[in-house]
């Protein structure tokens, strides 16, 4: 279109710069802090210029932070995590959207509700859970009276146990039960067109067939988008693993670096070496940040149709 | 074996009947198509015929067996969508082979039989194409390729023609005859195109608001159309309806401004001096004094160029009328001029029921018809 | 509406089981523990508990830092949504008019989104340290005039800049892709009826982004409320002076760090009652206004 | 195999490193036994994850619990009590050796000590020998009257920040009132009864609290918090600031991150005048042998904590550490091989003069109130308010006072028909 | 004074180009139809001249004035989307007044022009509905209420009835011509239906491949098509279009089956021996015996009945063929027949260069054949 807004487009380029440079500097000066020594980073005034330090901060924080084997759990964490809740999403909302019973808004109501109560505010009883997930159903069973009526029959104790604690799964398996993914994936599936599932039932296609050869090749946009999604969301998980894993074998690199920021409420906290933490961010950094550059294109894409 | 015989067929949403108990039988081998105008219940009907949509009421069989509870899958038919509903991720090979990937076919005789459709729909250069890759009639074909490999017994089409622009939709119509012609499998074919209707079908139904209004060949339909919405759907532009009254010797019908219309009379039959529909088609009118003399007159405000002959619109009886003339007579607008037509093209509908005047069936229409064009 | 549909529920049953089974160990039985706790004090330990009824939520609502921390929540909800809505609009809006350098700023503008919160946190704590940070400079010009350490106010702006700072990216993608669904033709159309660049933001792009916009205000409001832990935790842990007690921080200081169980559940309870409303408000007369079709 | 259990500690950086140690240590000096040792990343979580923890049955053997959970452990009933474990699995220790000020702190009230006595320590001041010298001082203060004048003469002497300063109940009231031998509750600070009531807010502690704010908002002391970046302790370390009151713990830490040329020493706590000094009370945190594990890993928290109870132990703690010997003979030891004459260990003997300062009284005792946790908190959060000028330190003391008696009605409530081990 | 020039006007995107030097004049009042296939550049020549495409070279003037580098609201135009692109947010009064209200006119103005656009294309009942409440038709009259509304100078249309259905095309098209007779405001209209084209034109511009092909009356563009691109693709069914030899004599055209075509003397000159096109279309084909006497053979294959005619499929001289036939001779298939046509209706095109044989002017096209009626 012929336009003549040369005003403007100045203007255009100034507050993209502007905002650009909003968005970045916290990221810069995360940079330059991780290229300091120490006292560099605790000098005041502060200098704002990259020191010469990088890759001794980089090296350091790495080897401190025993990132090798954090990375690789955390990279399990986050695979499971997006694969796992690609799937169970996809399936959930397929249920959802392509069959017709009278369950179907109160399961999606159910599942929509679980985006209203964060993890943080129900950790002590999911932490039980957590140490044994089979935990709900023995109460069940206890208090429905099986548990006792098997005893009296067979002479044994029903006793359920699966400790999730200290493992990838229980790791996994609670990030995997959030709404996100089923809600992206419900908003797709709303506009597959009718047709499609009638071409395929005339095909001869049953529900399985059509989710698998029509279905998910058509959502691969969205999966994209949700995979960078829950990617970046598993890959800073914080909290959780906090609580559940206390053996460094299972430990992931937010709760890493975390560490290199000791709670300096308890005595001998050291202090804090923020070159190295900042060096442990731009290293934690790089996977998320890189599967967002790789995947934007598909990420905008794949959103397009979901917001409306 | 798949003749289709609906009997008292019915469909509703919830309190609303959309189809009213509807009769139909197809034989086999049979063409027919539904015509109607938009959300008078065709697609439904078809629908219900193909498996996807549940029947309310009343019972259809395929092949003499009643199909009312069996899945799409079970009843043997294919379908052709309006927007063709290609799966848009497969390639145009994978589209039509996906049916008999279903049914466990094995690759090399898939491949077989995919590669033998797609050289009669002509797509063999295309097979490795995506849909979003294919002109509007490639898809189409595509469309068609996918419902033939399955060599149903029973073809259905939800205005798949719709889509595509009108040179396209001349091929295609071409193309689905001598498809139909190679593999002489019923098919229900369902448009709002009245051309594409005429063209096609073995048998025309029309439909409307849910009910039959009339079942016939085409060039019956387009002849003797059953009633004023008959007429008025079929035809373009469509046929001019003029409301009258028949003098009472019943030898004409009075226009609106006192004109009179001489029309054949047998069709006066105890209707002296009551009120009636008059009907011309466009094509019927021409210019010039008519030939029997007593001539009638219409007023012209403007013409189109078709090419092919011209369509002169103005008003008859204080109603508008449309003339189609092949003829190159120089235009006079704004001024009476002559006009005239064949009386034995005339058709006279009762203005209440719009049903058309004259013998109740078709056949006994068209003898005395045909007799009166013999004497005139 | 959609009218095609499979007929086996079984296998539907089984295809949303997975979820279900998860959500209901994982989500509904603790929140069921966490909801009967609200009625009755639990001792840390586990070691007993009596029913109490209603006394829990009394307490709660007869303590005035619940109510601070309420009104907190709200203002960071509100501000940090407006401010990370609104930037993220414009830049979408800029970046949108596809002039030079596009590509590189919607890469640039889109990444931030990685980064994980307790280094955002970390980063700002950085940043607006009253006497290393940016603002030091500030200070010294004018001192005293940024001092999130002690000031109030100023913890609560700067966790709610950092807290809006980490939604931009995420609304700026939106934003954009809401945008870049706006058919062209209708930019055009309003071109041709004399609309210049500014006029065609506030009169067509604008009107048609509020689906958009609708969604994310629901995002950003459920999530100012559930999400804010982290940022809360790394950047103020609450204060001062219950400055930054955010709702979701208080349940889990009360709770899990102050062990009154009881009372971080009968909290829990009301933050959801309360998530749930707005929701349900925003979807109820929000929505309403902001879908055309 | 070896037996395995784990042990969850809240210490944290250097400290927490040290603790690593032991736990290696212990592993290496046999093979019976494995101890798994988990850092939580402070105090505060090692107890909440462990109750957490708890409540699954996924517990550890051996928590690090500080002293204000102490109250909380003891009601709960669901410890293994050390002397009576130690005692069940034969292994000798002379309970008699441990300085009284710390034992009576984790002991019942009829004598029995219920955790291990680990990392103890009290609150000592920090000072900056140079610093003081340019400003013309020459000893340390002793009383808060000199401290107040020798903030007005480092400020004079062109000092910015003469004093580095983050609220703490530990400190400004818990180690305060106790040198001051003034209640922080009724009841003898909650030790003849659950229903005690706290009175902080009627001693000298207001008065204590009026000066700091007076002093910040005359320049005189800047507050320093890891939420501004720099805390109190090290802007000492850097030199930024002349004064700060902390944990003897932190002596190690001090020389590790101190600035080369940081001339440096601590001091008792000083006291206001017209009081007595008494002793302090014993701070950092104890061992606690939860319930519900297996006999094994009982035997093996015993031999853990009869390792750590070896001199050996005491001293790689002590000399790794800025915590104190908890034994005499420990103590005695050290000082006798002149352990204490050097830097960077001398001064800390500092600590156990300040708590062995006089005989410990129903006042100095310790503290034993339910919910003390959520007490510091409110503490913390009114002390807050009252410093950006929301209210008088008087409201504020009056407000967490009130808030915490609250806490302390709900713990009372909570344990209904119970009483105090 | 909204006369358009285009002068050698170009655009490329990238290094394709996609307008080759378009030269064109339109009148002021003036209503010129482009036509021409998918993707030949009507909707780009349409959107420079609109402004909202730039210009790669050449110049386009409006009016008088240069308008190359005027933003789309500096040049008077209004403009029809295919999609309407009408504002889903607002009510139909405020798409109608949206350029009202951008220029700064007041309200109670604003709503009496509303109103009275609304009454002219028949929609006040539905001036507080949106658009997405609306059918088909009623969206593009309200497009076409949005254009009005400014009075503009030209009127720009780029397939506004594409998405319409037939029956609404019909009644939209009329619609449009009446608005120009009333308005006389210069319009350009692209579409690539050639009804549409040939019943709206003044003048008839047919594009393919980015250049003009031809540009004249509908009647002339149909008659005297100036190339087979043009043949073929005005007219439905198109023009038959058969390759054949010019005999020595000059007096007929051999086709491939050795059947002679007698063609008018006038056009043989030069050219006996050489290959020509013939051509000659559906409807000037006849059954029976040619007048002439030596007649054609064709043979069919099968028809298609149109209500209004029949199409008759088959082949002569070896190729595809359509005949068009109005009476009622019984079909005969598979066997030759004979078919006849009026030599004056015969077209003859070169068969390097597609072009149209016989004098280069239309003109003196023209009085050839109707000096060689007049002797015929
Ligand atoms: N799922 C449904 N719920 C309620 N009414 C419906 C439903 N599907 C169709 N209808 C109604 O049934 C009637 C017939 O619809 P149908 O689709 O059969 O029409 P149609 O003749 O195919 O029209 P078109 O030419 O527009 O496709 C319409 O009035 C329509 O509104
Ligand atoms: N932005 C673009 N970039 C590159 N090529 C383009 C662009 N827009 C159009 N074209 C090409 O220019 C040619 C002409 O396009 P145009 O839209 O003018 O065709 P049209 O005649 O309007 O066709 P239709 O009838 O399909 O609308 C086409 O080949 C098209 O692919
Ligand atoms: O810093 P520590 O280890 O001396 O402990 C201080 C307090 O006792 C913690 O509550
Ligand atoms: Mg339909
Ligand atoms: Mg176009």
């Amino acid at each position: 279109m012929i336009e003549r807004a040369r005003g403007l487009n100045i203007a255009t380029q100034i507050i993209l710069g502007a905002g650009l440079l909003t968005l970045l500097v916290p990221l810069y000066l995360t940079f330059v802090a991780a290229t300091q020594t120490l006292p560099e980073v605790n000098r005041v005034p502060p200098t704002f210029l990259p020191g010469t330090h990088l890759f001794d901060n980089l090296a350091e924080a790495w080897v401190r932070s025993n990132f090798g084997q954090k990375f690789v759990n955390t990279m399990i964490l986050a695979t499971g995590v997006v694969v796992g809740k690609i799937t169970v999403a996809a399936i959930t909302a397929f249920g959802i959207v392509f069959f017709q019973h009278r369950f179907r808004m109160l399961i999606f109501w159910l599942i929509f509700i679980t985006l209203m109560l964060p993890l943080e505010v129900r950790i002590v009883p999911t932490y039980s859970v957590a140490a044994n997930a089979l935990s709900p159903f023995q109460q069940i069973l206890d208090v429905v009276g099986l548990t006792w009526l098997l005893e009296a029959l067979t002479g044994m104790r029903v006793a359920l146990e699966w400790n999730l604690l200290n493992s990838y799964t229980g790791l996994i398996l609670p990030l995997v039960a959030t709404a996100t993914g089923t809600f992206l994936y419900r908003q797709f599936f709303m506009t597959i067109p009718d047709e499609l599932v009638e071409a395929a039932q005339m095909d001869g296609a049953g529900p399985l067939r059509f989710l698998w050869e029509v279905l998910i090749p058509l959502s691969r946009t969205n999966i994209a988008a949700l995979a960078t999604i829950m990617f970046v969301y598993s890959w800073n998980q914080y909290l959780w693993p906090l609580l559940i894993i206390t053996d460094p074998n299972y430990g992931v690199v937010a709760v890493e670096l975390g560490q290199l920021v000791p709670d300096s409420n308890t005595t001998g906290g050291g202090i804090p070496h923020w070159n190295l933490a900042m060096a442990g961010t731009l290293i934690v950094m790089v996977p998320p940040v890189l599967v967002v550059i790789f995947m934007q294109r598909w990420f905008v894409r794949g959103l397009i149709n979901t917001d409306k | 074996m798949a003749d289709i015989n609906i009997r008292r067929v019915e469909k509703s949403y919830g309190d609303t009947r959309v189809v009213h108990g509807v009769d139909l039988d197809i034989r086999d081998g049979e063409f027919v198509v539904i015509l109607g105008p938009s959300g008078c219940g065709k697609s439904t009907l078809l629908r219900m015929i193909a498996g996807l949509e549940a029947i309310s009421g009343g019972e259809i069989a395929i092949g003499g067996r009643v199909v009312n509870d069996l899945e799409p899958r079970q009843r043997g038919c294919a379908m052709v969508f309006q927007n063709y509903a290609l799966y848009p991720h497969m390639s145009v090979a994978e589209n039509i082979g996906y049916a008999l990937k279903i049914a466990g076919i094995g690759k090399a005789e898939r491949r077989a039989r995919v590669q033998s459709v797609a050289t009669a729909i002509g797509l063999e250069d295309y097979l490795d194409r995506r849909p979003g890759q294919l002109s509007g009639g490639q898809r189409q074909r595509v469309a068609m390729g996918r419902a033939m490999i399955r060599e149903p017994k029973v073809f259905l089409f939800d205005e798949p023609l719709s889509n595509l622009d009108a040179k396209l939709r001349v091929q295609m119509r071409l193309e689905i005859r001598h498809l139909h012609q190679r593999l002489a499998a019923t098919s229900v074919f369902v448009t709002h195109d009245q051309i594409e209707a005429m063209t096609l079908a073995d048998r025309m139904v029309v439909m409307n608001q849910g009910n039959i209004e009339q079942v016939g060949a085409p060039s019956d339909v387009y002849d003797r159309p059953a009633s004023t919405f008959v007429a008025s759907f079929i035809g373009s532009p469509p046929m001019n309806l003029l409301p009258g009254r028949m003098t009472e010797s019943g030898q004409h019908v009075e226009l609106a401004d006192g004109q009179h219309v001489p029309i054949p009379t047998a069709l006066a039959q105890g209707r002296a001096g009551r009120p009636v529909t008059l009907g011309i088609r466009p094509e019927d009118i021409r210019h010039g004094p008519a030939a029997g003399g007593s001539g009638l007159t219409a007023k012209f405000d403007f013409l189109e160029e078709l090419g092919m002959g011209r369509l002169f619109h103005g008003t008859l009886g204080g109603q508008d009328i449309i003339m189609h003339a092949t003829d190159k007579t120089p235009p006079v607008f704004g001024t009476a001029v002559d006009i005239a037509f064949d009386p034995s093209r005339l058709h006279l509908f009762d203005v209440e029921t719009g049903k058309r005047l004259a013998g109740e069936s078709g056949r006994a229409d068209k003898e005395q018809w045909s007799g009166y064009r013999a004497t005139a | 509406m959609r009218r095609a549909y499979f007929k086996n529920n079984w296998i539907a049953a089984a295809l949303v089981a997975p979820q279900l089974l998860i959500i209901f160990v994982f989500f509904y039985w603790p929140t069921a523990q966490a909801l009967y706790w609200a009625f009755t004090l639990e001792q840390p330990w586990g070691g007993g508990n009596q029913w109490v009824g209603l006394e829990n939520f009394q307490a709660i609502v007869e303590d005035e830092y619940y109510w601070n921390s309420v009104m907190v929540s709200i203002i960071f909800a509100f501000f940090s949504t407006l401010l990370s809505m609104g930037m993220a609009l414009v830049l979408a809006i800029a970046a949108d008019r596809q002039l030079n350098g596009y590509k590189f700023y919607r890469v640039g503008l889109i990444w931030p989104y990685a980064v994980a919160a307790p280094a955002v946190g970390l980063a700002f704590r950085f940043i607006f340290n009253p006497s290393a940070g940016l603002l030091s400079h500030l200070n010294q010009i004018w001192p005293g005039i940024w001092d999130p350490i002690m000031n109030g106010d100023h913890a609560l702006a700067m966790v709610i800049f950092a807290g809006a700072w980490k939604q931009v990216a995420y609304n700026f993608i939106f934003f954009l892709a809401g945008l870049q669904a706006i058919p062209r033709s209708l930019t055009e159309a309003s071109a041709m009826d004399g609309a210049g660049v500014l006029r065609r933001v506030r009169d067509i792009q604008l009107p048609l982004l509020a689906p958009t916009a609708f969604f994310l205000l629901v995002i950003n409001i459920t999530d100012s409320f559930t999400d804010s832990f982290g940022i809360v935790d790394t950047m103020t842990a609450g204060g001062p002076a219950r400055a930054t007690d955010l709702m979701v921080f208080k349940i889990y200081e009360d709770g899990f760090r102050g062990l009154d169980y009881s009372g971080a559940a009968a909290q829990s309870i009301i933050l959801m009652l309360l998530v749930m409303v707005l929701t349900f408000f925003q979807f109820r007369y929000i929505e309403r206004r902001v879908h055309y079709t | 195999d070896p037996i395995k259990f784990e042990y969850w500690y809240g210490l944290s950086g250097h400290l927490g490193e040290v603790v690593q140690q032991t736990c290696e240590r212990f592993n290496q000096s046999q093979s019976e036994f494995e101890i798994v040792c988990v850092g939580q990343d402070g105090y505060a979580q090692a107890v909440q994850n462990s109750i957490a923890a708890f409540r699954a049955g996924k517990h550890p053997t051996i928590v690090q619990a500080y002293d204000a959970g102490t109250a909380d452990l003891m009601m709960s009933g669901e410890f293994y009590p050390v002397q009576q474990m130690m005692a069940d699995f034969n292994i000798a220790i002379d309970w008699d050796n441990y300085f009284p000020g710390i034992s009576n702190y984790y002991a019942s009230s009829k004598g029995e000590l219920f955790s291990m006595p680990f990392n103890s320590s009290t609150a000592v001041m920090y000072y900056n020998i140079a610093d003081l010298k340019k400003a013309g001082v020459d000893t340390p203060p002793a009383t808060w009257e000199e401290f107040g004048a020798d903030l007005e003469k480092l400020k004079a002497s062109g000092k910015e920040c003469p004093f580095a300063y983050a609220p703490s109940s530990w400190v400004d009231l818990e180690q305060f009132s106790m040198a001051h031998n003034v209640p922080i509750a009724t009841n003898n600070n909650g030790y003849d009864g659950l229903d005690a009531e706290l009175v902080f807010n009627t001693t000298v502690h207001v008065q204590h609290m009026e000066n700091l704010k007076r002093w910040r908002d005359d320049g005189l002391l800047q507050i320093r918090t890891s939420q501004g970046g720099l805390n109190a302790r090290d802007s000492f370390a850097q030199g930024e600031c002349s004064f700060y009151f902390g944990s003897i713990a932190s002596h190690a830490t001090v020389h590790s991150v101190a600035t080369s040329d940081l001339t440096w020493d601590v001091a008792m706590l000083p006291i206001y005048e017209g009081y007595e000094r008494h002793n302090t009370v014993v701070g950092g945190a104890s061992l606690w042998v939860l319930s519900k594990k297996t006999e094994a890993e009982y035997r093996g928290a015993a031999a853990y904590l009869g390792f750590l109870a070896t001199p050996e132990s005491e001293r790689f703690w002590s000399s790794n550490t800025g915590y104190i010997p908890v034994t005499k003979t420990g103590f005695k030891n050290l000082k006798d091989s002149g352990f204490y004459d050097n830097a960077p260990y001398k001064g800390r003997e500092v600590a156990i003069e300040s708590l062995t300062y006089t005989e410990p009284g129903p006042l100095t005792r310790g503290i034993r109130l339910g919910g003390f946790i959520q007490i510091r908190k409110e503490w913390t959060g009114e002390i807050e308010a009252a410093f950006a000028g929301k209210k008088t330190i008087q409201e504020a003391l009056d407000a967490a006072a009130e808030r915490g008696n609250a806490a302390i009605t709900k713990f009372a409530r909570l344990y209904k028909g119970k009483s105090l081990p």
